[in-house]
């Protein structure tokens, strides 16, 4: 049904909880409909001056595929800069999964949605300091 | 070797060696065809008609009310299609209710779609159907009236004998899918008022792939699949011979072992539900009883069920979040919908089924790795109180 | 102890004992429901899908074409019904010959009696569906052309690969019923140009009440029975796990040895009919070539099938007089009427089908009783010169 | 599907073959359905005076219950007067071998009506001889 690789990645998730005063926040999801994501980043700059995604945690409430989708993207945005982060897409985080029914790969897409929110978020806030 | 304890005898059970032993020469030895007229054929059909013997006096039918099929499903649709297309003059009405297995919902809404009249009846908070509310959905043209036995989420057991004698006043007939019931609660079709009853062997320490359907003498059916005409022409194809000596043997034993086997199961899982009903945020959907003794339908706020169950399993554990096909669907249980769970509440739900081998020390196993899972999963969920 | 001789191996054949091994583990220790996630169900979905692997490969489909059912008259009703049903936008039309099982037969009445248009070609008096019916019949609406791969009774093998690539040119969907010749004869749905094909295990020394139907990618077709959504939605029901890995097992073992079975076999099968043929007043039905290995559908006048039946049984010889289904009909076989036979001749019909464990001492056995017999019985007949 | 008395009937089957000169003779049925009955019967006296089957033997095309029939009717009728024999009816034929399906009545009904045409041929044949 899963792949081994979902699997792994539920029964190791990295990137587990909460960052105190991030600098940005991305929350997606409604327990409703079973899954909820919390995606908490903390921006800082690499040599080059890039902004990069310096620390980022998760909280998910959902199956197994929300929980290792939430883990393997954090895991992948890790040390990245924000504009190469923007660009993971579905299919990325697809392949890195493997195997899943198609009814979870909305499950990409929430995980994907709480990191833009984060860092529009992030966006958000610093364009208001700037003002 | 790793512990491995299984909980989830409501999906299925492990074949009872007693039965395999009765199996056995079916399968290379005596291997005739039932319809053959040879010997080997006529020892099938011996076997055959001595099985049928044995399921129809477990239920109190008369052997030529017993029909053999593949399984639950397909006794419930020949059930459900066969009855209401053979009855289309007498009318086009269904009643069933919101929380049957899918073999009969997604039955009946098929039946919906091609023009039949269905009514879905609410259940209690408790997970029961109320016999007013079968009352008042009835009209004159009701053909037939369809309630599981016991529900094989929360395992609450259903009104049924009442229901059978209502429609029996009110000339409608009554079907119930009692495939979570055969061997392990008394059936009595007579007593009950049943007019047809659908079990699978699998749940009951039978095969796989081998059920019955009873039918009282009289009612009439169409099939939904034609052939050589078996069974009398309800369910055509090659009796499964080994299939069915196996069925009758396990339900014998089933039978004659139920008052012990429920006794034992009703007291560890008690100490389950009670034992997990510590764990904070946790809960027990529908009433305790009348409920299956083997049943533990529990519940944990701010955690997902399939999170709980991997985690169980990887600690040797075999558990539920309800049905064994809730893995296919993103939708929540339509059981804890039904009983007004609310949808948040459903995800986080968690069936144990106890069955013949599990011990006290498994339970007791279970009770020590489940809180630790729960407060893991809750310390990666963002709900609740961290 | 007696002897006893199974001749009729058509009917149904014996589970082979190395398959009974392979399904062995999976009766009560790997027990899981292949629907579950927990480390049991996912041992059972891991065997499924390797079984399913396994039988694709078999007969050149994909995994994802394989779909299991309890047996051949399942399949057969959800490749005719479902096929039909799903595709009426396109038309009403069925093409099927006189001579196809019932569970092929009966279903096209059926679908017949539910206003589709359905067309029984003749056969010829050897046994053969002929191209050239096969081509008239088809016409704009028509949808599904259903010709059996061989015959059950005369074991006449149909010219199915050039009737598939037909029905491709003119884009109609073919299905041929398989049951007689999987792991019997060699099958290439992609060569074949065949989109639906019908199989049951215990034909070909699989376990019973288990079978599959393959269904080309991208045919629509309707389940005709609802529940849990297993199989994609099309065969609803918990998955027979042991069942279902006997089948791809005796599959798998009946392919590789079927060049040596089949040549064993058709050289006995030979000198079983050239023993026969010495019996006065008696004949082969059908062409003895193409012709199932194992099938030696013979006939003799003035006498009546079932009662050599029963005299060869009380010898320890089972044979059948055509399909096991036949003793519940007065009827003569509607095969034998298709082929031409006269009506008194259709009475005087007796098969043999041999198998795996089939040696030349029973055929001489068999030859040595049988005319015995027929003299009897001739004896007790008005008929004939005395 | 057959009782045992039908399998024991067949299998040891009575009064089988012709008679030669028979007082009558009952044919019955047609190869086409599957089912032939011919009944012989020789007709005597019993001390009463009255006409009794003295000898009676047939011969059956048909299957195992178109021949268990014919052999025990015959038992049955053999040395009954023919009054006697000709109220013997198609229940009795069938109480004498158990069960069947019902689909198998109709050979109970022929062989009555093989014994009956017997009788009826007989007595055709005296009533032409006294005339
Ligand atoms: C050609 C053919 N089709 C279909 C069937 C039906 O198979 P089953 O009885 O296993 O359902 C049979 C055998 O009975 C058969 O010989
Ligand atoms: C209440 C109920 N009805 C029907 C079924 C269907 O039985 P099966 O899967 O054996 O066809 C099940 C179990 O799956 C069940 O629990």
């Amino acid at each position: 049904m899963y792949s081994e690789k979902i699997f792994k990645e539920f029964r190791h998730p990295k990137n587990i909880g909460e960052i105190k005063n991030p600098d940005g926040v991305g929350k997606v999801g409604n327990p409703v409909c079973g899954d909820v994501m919390h995606i908490y980043i903390k921006v800082g700059k690499n040599k080059k001056g890039e902004e990069i995604i310096k620390n980022v945690r998760f909280r998910t409430f959902g199956c197994i595929v929300a929980i290792a989708n939430s883990s393997l993207l954090t895991k992948m945005v890790k040390g990245k800069s924000l504009k190469d982060a923007e660009k993971i897409t579905k299919k990325d985080l697809i392949k890195g999964l493997g195997k899943m029914p198609p009814i979870k790969y909305h499950c990409s897409i929430l995980a994907l949605d709480a990191l833009r929110k984060a860092i529009q978020d992030y966006k958000n806030k610093k364009g208001k300091a700037v003002k | 070797m790793k512990r491995r304890i299984y909980l989830d005898h409501a999906a299925t059970t492990p074949l009872d060696k007693r039965v395999l032993k009765e199996m056995e020469p079916f399968f290379s030895e005596r291997l005739g065809n039932a319809g053959s007229l040879h010997s080997f054929g006529q020892e099938a059909r011996e076997a055959v008609e001595k099985a049928r013997e044995d399921i129809a006096k477990a239920i109190n039918a008369g052997q030529e009310e017993i029909y053999f099929t593949s399984g639950g499903t397909e006794s419930d649709n020949i059930a459900l299609q066969g009855v209401m297309k053979a009855n289309r003059e007498k009318g086009k009405g269904l009643v069933t209710s919101a929380f049957e297995h899918h073999a009969v919902l997604h039955t009946a809404q098929h039946l919906e779609k091609k023009g039949f009249d269905v009514n879905f009846l609410p259940v209690t908070k408790e997970g029961f159907v109320e016999l007013s509310e079968v009352e008042k959905a009835l009209h004159k043209e009701t053909v037939l009236v369809s309630i599981m036995h016991a529900n094989n989420e929360i395992g609450t057991v259903q009104p049924v004998k009442e229901i059978g004698e209502m429609c029996r006043e009110r000339g409608v007939l009554f079907h119930s899918d009692a495939v979570q019931t055969v061997g392990k609660e008394k059936i009595d079709v007579q007593k009950m008022g049943i007019d047809l009853l659908s079990a699978s062997a699998h749940k009951f320490y039978g095969p796989k792939g081998v059920g019955f359907l009873y039918k009282r003498a009289g009612v009439k059916a169409e099939p939904i699949a034609f052939g050589g005409g078996h069974e009398k022409g309800l369910r055509s194809g090659t009796e499964n011979t080994p299939g069915i000596v196996g069925m009758a043997s396990a339900l014998k034993l089933a039978v004659k072992e139920m008052a012990e086997d429920n006794a034992r199961e009703r007291k560890l899982r008690n100490k389950l539900i009670d034992g997990c009903l510590e764990i904070k945020d946790g809960w027990l959907n529908g009433a305790r009883e009348p409920r299956l003794a083997c049943n533990a339908a529990l519940g944990f706020d701010f955690v997902e069920g399939e999170s709980m169950v991997l985690m169980l399993s990887d600690k040797g554990i075999a558990a539920s979040t309800g049905s064994a096909c809730s893995t296919k669907s993103l939708e929540p249980s339509h059981v804890l919908r039904a009983i007004g769970l609310p949808h948040v509440k459903c995800h986080g739900s968690l069936r144990f089924t106890l069955g013949r081998n599990t011990s006290a020390k498994d339970i007791d196993y279970v009770l020590q790795e489940l809180p630790k899972i729960v407060q893991r999963l809750r310390k990666i969920s963002p709900l609740g109180g961290k």
